[in-house]
């Protein structure tokens, strides 16, 4: 696997020289981190000390166009041949890339859906090794680590003065070649820092969950009181979904204005009840119980069972972002408990 | 605060048996974090605790799925649930109470005086590694924090919340026993109201649509509103549709004035919508200027009056009529 | 919705007497509520009546008559309405009946108990400036023909020291039963006819006129039983055992006078004091009359020509609002500004009459907090379109008569009451009401029950009620399809859109507002 | 016909007396610019502050709700109701930066033809300096 050295000082003009595609970094906003759309690297301040939001935005937009129609002309469906620009996200972590690999299948087995595996195609992850892992990180219960490169075409590790660049996957390669002139060969002890930076962030992972015979666990306790009890203080609103890297539900709606039509698809939650509400007006999960107890199944059981890989990259966003302290960190440890 | 007449109470008030259970605060073990408790037997009474960290409005509780505790062993809504209220959810309270959404009788009230409590992100900013439990307490104008065998001295300026800066209602205006001594209130203060009513026009619009197309409508500023108990939500329906669901600045612009307006006359500027939004947009602006007008154009505060007509289904001869042709 | 095939005519003057009458005759059951012991208002104190000069009694009493044998009516007398629940075509009413302590249906107004009473006191009828016993009638032709006593006077209800009416009575029919007590009835009716009346303006007020300080100061209304040959001076003008020689009239007392609150015009001031003037000249050939005016307002049919042929018996108009009455001996002196000849005139009076104005009754203000009507800046009960709907109020199936709702003379009266009875005969006859179209209705399985649409609706057509949902009984609104006029306010004070407004959802108010982008695009 | 740049104005006139005096100028032929579309309510009070931001969303650049003079309501209170909301809801989009001048009432009567054009008139002047507001975009 090809290494290079970029040196701190390089970064924005590593940047700068992908004018060739639409480039995403993060920034600070709103005293959250985003992935945000940016044309002048030179003129950004990144933000690279924590845990951007919303990463899964780039490739899975919350709001996406099918297609539009409109009374006189009819019905348009975008094209996509990939002669316009294809993206770079720089920044993100491991859990998030991760998060893609996880609901890849879902996009691409049994009805292939073009607009995520176009967007998908089109997009070059950049990674950031975590070095201070944050407090409700808990990747390394999940088969995940600060350091996993999966889903990645690029990873960074920061050793100090410089970034440490490991090249993943051939999409990597062509990031390598049109930013060369800032690149340079690591040295042995660069590459022993960067192996040391990697074991003892793993180390910091300090949350942990027992994932053993969960899933076996769960189908068994189905019916038991405690998730009413665990999801008592659940208020279900769609903070845990929405910020999951690994939540792909979406709702398909038609709008109109003035006009012209749209058929979107977003981002929807399980955690409404309006979710599987049937138009008979019955809900087969008509409580926050059923709803918190179908998102822990998601993620722990329904998603190993069908494509053998938990759910759950343990990214622990769910948890800072709860409002009512939600932690399924918790949770998991309650129901092993049982 | 001491929490032994808070624990005292509540034993002698489950012991009354007209009581199902006590929705209170908790402690967790990690860091700074506090929970919703539900007290159904003395064996989790110890566990209740009230410091400024108890930042979530428990009032929500009552009207979720119409109050699983209310209904819990309740159906013919004889008995109570006792739960801990602040001053700003007393306002709340009563307003679901003059709104028929619950009924006096159905709570038991541990009023709490409450000298504003700490914005979450702000202190796990200021602390970010905490092991295990975290306690902060507050005197005169600081916090005392200890968290990993430290303990630090912050004033109270840099934690509290923003929305508990304006706060007019510390201590509150309906409950069954008041726990800790009344706080001397506060002025209403609305210069950050008026700083944004000096921008201009453009500036103004500048301002609302960066924030506004941060949001990503996840609704946690509704379910987190004590008075946003509407079984399914109006704005979230899709016949008659009054907001489509993509989420784009103007959709959103629209979500937040509607609900905003549905507050008028009824916001308890408890501040949780702002608190929970995990895109921090300032929502108590929107709140706190439709207060502020509804004072200066209609002399009407909410929770003024224990018994208050609806502002909005209501009207004065004289009320302002500059804007009419 | 079926319509309960009778009416409520709420006072027993001239008004409600009239209304009574026409809806009685058009076959409906009629009930007729009258607060003083027999029916007749104001008209019956009447002297004569302009401009035709026919005596008022005259005119009426047939009328109180026929209305007091008619078979369809039901008259209540010395009673009160309490209390009115329900809407048009199904009103409930609560009657008061005081008790007259005398069995009307025993009763024959023989009147012997009245010599044998030995109490005294102020007659109201003749504006107390005669004697009447403690048991009495009010007047020889009062309907109905019973005694009344007087609560606040007879010494047996008072101490129980006297029971000289009952020996005497107890000779004859033994009428009086001092075991009664208030009793109350409710009775069901279709439509409600309001004619609750006027009181006179309190000259008091206005001080500057002496009244009550002078004894020769007196109001038109106490010259009109001074006058008349049934009152306490059988007629001739004396005060204080004078035939006054110079009398003078003061118009627009109380009335067109922003400074006792009341701004309009009475309308029958000007006409009383030309009849009265013609009075006094009738019967002092060689008085000296002068009356004070600001405009004189003769408009109705004769009147003019009436107003003329007073001016030509001598009578003196002066226009003017006189400033202050004083003494002057034992006379009195009128002090005003002659505004044509503006000159500062002084005239010496035996006699001043005050032309006072009406004010709403003291009845009608309880009527109208207890129908919920409202009232006209001039504090009468306020008509649904002043031009359009001049009998009806905003409240379906009440109607108003008389001068409950303005000052008017009697022809005008009259004129009102008929149409306020063929109005009122309109759901009675047509047997049914039929509702709006465009009226609300709620979404029971959303509505919150919060009762911000009660508060909004302008109809009281929306309360909250109790309904059984998954358990538990809650509370939801719902609309009274009779009452509900479709304003569409409730609709948009409902925070879940539980209420909406039929024709004018809020689906059908946003499918428009789209259609209309589109046509723009 | 409308080009894409003219100022568009909803009114929402009441049933009794804005409608039929659009009405009455209509037929008295007093002259106003056609860049107002009408949707008709019963009353005022039927205003829903909330349907004229569904009206901007839809492209509305102005919003006019018109009634009966106050105390002529035919519904008694309506117009009152809705001036209340408006005056309150005017000062929120004022905030947030939307010109409150797009939002106005006016009473005019069944009779005041002549005024119904001379509020549409000066209400699209207004409008017209304001620019196009673009909620429609996203």
């Amino acid at each position: 696997m090809n290494c290079f050295i970029l040196s701190k000082n390089n970064l924005n003009d590593f940047l700068a020289a992908l004018d060739s595609y639409e480039l995403f970094v993060p920034i600070r906003k709103n005293g959250i981190t985003v992935l945000a759309h940016i044309d002048d690297p030179l003129a950004i301040k990144l933000d690279l000390t924590s845990q951007p939001y919303l990463v899964k935005q780039t490739i899975f937009p919350q709001t996406e166009s099918l297609f539009t129609f409109d009374r006189k002309k009819g019905i348009k469906a975008p094209s996509f041949e990939t002669n316009h620009k294809s993206q770079v996200v720089f920044g993100i972590r491991s859990c998030d890339a991760r998060g893609f690999c996880i609901i890849d299948p879902v996009f691409e087995e049994d009805y292939p859906d073009p607009y995520y595996i176009h967007k998908r195609k089109s997009t070059i992850l950049i990674g950031l090794q975590c070095i201070e892992p944050f407090t409700n990180c808990f990747c390394t219960s999940v088969g995940g680590s600060p350091s996993s490169t999966e889903g990645l075409d690029l990873q960074f590790t920061d050793i100090g003065e410089s970034y440490f660049v490991e090249v993943i996957t051939q999409k990597g390669e062509e990031i390598i070649k049109v930013t060369a002139p800032f690149l340079s060969c690591p040295d042995k002890n660069q590459s022993v820092k960067k192996d040391e930076v990697k074991k003892d962030a793993e180390q910091k992972v300090k949350r942990k969950i027992d994932v053993n015979q969960l899933s076996q666990k769960i189908e068994q306790i189905f019916e038991d009181s405690v998730w009413s009890d665990l999801a008592e203080k659940c208020i279900s609103c769609g903070i845990c979904t929405f910020f999951c890297p690994t939540c792909y539900c979406f709702d398909i709606q038609d709008e109109i204005i003035r006009g012209k039509g749209k058929r979107l698809r977003t981002w929807d939650s399980c955690m409404y009840s309006e979710y599987t509400a049937h138009a008979s007006g019955y809900n087969p999960r008509p409580t926050r119980m059923e709803r918190l107890r179908n998102r822990i199944y998601h993620k722990f059981k329904q998603n190993i069972d069908r494509y053998g890989v938990s759910g759950c990259v343990g990214c622990g966003r769910c948890i800072t972002l709860c409002p009512s302290n939600e932690d399924i960190v918790e949770n998991i440890e309650t129901l092993q408990r049982l | 605060m001491d929490n032994e007449k808070l624990i005292a109470e509540a034993k002698t008030v489950l012991l009354r048996g007209d009581i199902v259970g006590i929705i209170g605060y908790q402690k967790d073990s990690q860091g700074f974090r506090v929970s919703p408790l539900f007290v159904r037997d003395e064996r989790d009474i110890e566990k209740l605790f009230f410091s400024p960290l108890c930042w979530l409005s428990l009032v929500n509780y009552l009207t979720l799925e119409k109050g699983r505790l209310l209904q819990k062993g309740n159906p013919g809504k004889k008995a109570k649930v006792a739960l801990m209220v602040r001053g700003c959810d007393s306002k709340a309270l009563n307003q679901i109470i003059i709104e028929r959404g619950l009924s006096r009788d159905e709570v038991y009230v541990f009023g709490i005086p409450c000298n504003g409590v700490i914005d979450l992100k702000k202190i796990e900013k200021m602390f970010p590694d905490v092991q295990g439990s975290a306690q902060v307490s507050e005197n005169n104008g600081f916090y005392h924090v200890r968290c990993n065998g430290k303990s630090h001295e912050v004033p109270k300026e840099e934690l509290i919340a923003d929305s508990c800066k304006h706060c007019v209602s510390p201590n509150p205006i309906l409950y069954d026993v008041l726990l800790y001594t009344p706080i001397v209130v506060k002025q209403p203060d609305y210069r950050d109201i008026e700083e944004i009513d000096n921008m201009s026009i453009a500036e103004k619009w500048e301002f609302w649509r960066e924030q506004f197309s941060m949001c990503v409508r996840c609704y946690a500023c509704r379910n987190a509103c004590p008075l946003c108990y509407c079984d399914d939500c109006i704005l979230e329906r899709l016949s008659p549709q009054w907001i489509y669901r993509s989420v784009n600045m103007s959709e959103n612009l629209i979500f937040h004035l509607a609900r905003s307006f549905h507050h008028a006359g009824r916001c308890a500027g408890c501040g949780e919508c702002e608190r929970v939004c995990p895109v921090n947009l300032p929502l108590m602006l929107l709140n706190r200027k439709l207060e502020k007008d509804s004072k200066e154009l209609f002399h009407y505060t909410v929770g003024e009056k224990a018994e208050q007509k609806p502002l909005l289904a209501t009207f004065n001869p004289q009320d302002p009529d500059d804007f009419i042709f | 919705m079926a319509v309960v095939p009778s009416a409520l005519v709420i006072g027993g003057g001239i008004a409600g007497i009239q209304a009574a009458l026409d809806i009685a005759d058009a076959g409906f059951k009629v009930y007729l509520v009258e607060r003083e012991p027999s029916i007749g208002g104001h008209m019956i104190q009447l002297d004569k009546t302009f401009p035709t000069l026919d005596c008022s009694a005259c005119i009426l009493t047939p009328k109180m008559a026929d209305l007091g044998n008619h078979p369809n009516i039901e008259l209540f007398t010395y009673s009160e309405v309490v209390d009115v629940n329900g809407f048009v075509g199904n009103f409930e009413v609560t009657i008061k009946r005081k008790p007259r302590y005398i069995d009307e249906n025993k009763c024959n107004a023989c009147g012997l108990c009245e010599q044998y009473c030995s109490i005294e006191g102020a007659d109201p009828f003749n504006v107390n400036l005669s004697k009447r016993k403690a048991i009495y009638m009010p007047f020889p032709q009062a309907v109905p023909a019973c005694y009344v006593i007087d609560p606040e006077r007879c010494r047996f209800l008072l101490t129980h020291d006297c029971t000289q009416c009952v020996e005497v009575c107890k000779k004859g029919l033994n009428a009086i039963d001092f075991k009664q007590t208030e009793k109350f009835e409710t009775v069901k009716v279709g439509s409600i006819v309001v004619a609750s009346g006027y009181d006179l303006f309190d000259p008091v007020l206005k001080p500057e006129y002496g009244y009550q300080l002078y004894d020769n100061v007196i109001t038109g209304f106490e010259f009109e039983r001074l006058s008349n040959a049934s009152g306490p001076t059988t007629g001739d003008i004396v005060i204080n055992g004078k035939k006054p020689k110079d009398v003078v009239f003061i118009q627009c007392v109380g009335s067109r006078d922003k400074t006792v609150g009341n701004e309009y015009c009475s309308r029958v001031c000007c006409m009383y004091t030309a009849k009265q003037a013609h009075l006094v000249r009738e019967k002092t050939p060689d008085a000296h009359i002068t009356v004070f005016y600001i405009d004189v307002r003769a408009f109705g049919k004769g009147f003019e020509e009436f107003y003329d042929r007073v001016k030509l018996e001598g009578v003196k108009y002066r226009r003017g609002n006189p400033s202050e009455v004083y003494r002057k001996g034992d006379r009195l002196v009128v002090k005003a500004e002659d505004t044509l000849s503006a000159e500062l005139v002084e005239v010496e009076a035996d006699l001043v009459v005050l032309a006072t104005g009406m004010v709403p009754g003291k009845g009608t203000v309880e009527i109208a907090n207890l129908l919920k009507l409202s009232r006209s800046p001039d504090r009468f009960l306020m008509e649904a379109h002043p031009k359009l709907r001049p009998v009806d109020t905003p409240s379906d199936g009440i109607f108003l008569a008389g001068c409950c709702q303005g000052p008017k003379d009697i022809p005008d009266t009259v004129a009102q009451a008929s149409a306020a009875a063929a109005k009122a005969l309109i759901p009675l006859s047509r047997g049914k009401v039929t509702t709006e179209v465009i009226i609300s209705f709620v979404e029971e399985s959303i509505c919150r029950g919060c009762g911000f649409c009660v508060e909004a609706c302008p109809y009281d057509a929306i309360m909250l009620k109790q309904i059984q949902q998954n358990g538990n009984s809650i509370s939801v609104a719902s609309v009274n399809e009779v009452l509900c006029k479709g304003c569409g306010a409730c609709a948009s004070v409902c925070f879940s859109g539980a209420m909406q407004q039929k024709s004018f959802t809020d689906g059908q108010l946003l499918s428009m507002i789209a259609a209309l982008g589109e046509q723009y695009a | 016909m409308l080009k894409k740049t003219d100022p568009e104005i909803v009114a929402f006139l009441c049933n009794w007396c804005s409608y039929a005096g659009a009405d009455l100028a209509g037929t008295s032929h007093f002259h106003y610019p056609p860049n107002v579309k009408v949707i008709r309510v019963m009353c005022t009070g039927r205003m829903n502050p909330l349907l004229t931001l569904s009206a901007f969303r839809h492209g509305a650049d102005g919003v006019l709700i018109s009634g009966c003079h106050p105390g002529e309501c035919h519904y008694m209170e309506g117009n009152y109701l809705a001036r209340r909301r408006i005056a309150l809801f005017r000062k929120l989009l004022g905030f947030v930066g939307i010109n409150p001048e797009r939002l106005r009432m006016s009473w005019v009567s069944a009779s005041e033809g002549n005024k119904f054009s001379r509020v549409i008139k000066e209400m699209t002047e207004k409008i017209k300096q304001l620019g196009p507001l673009g909620l429609e975009e996203e």
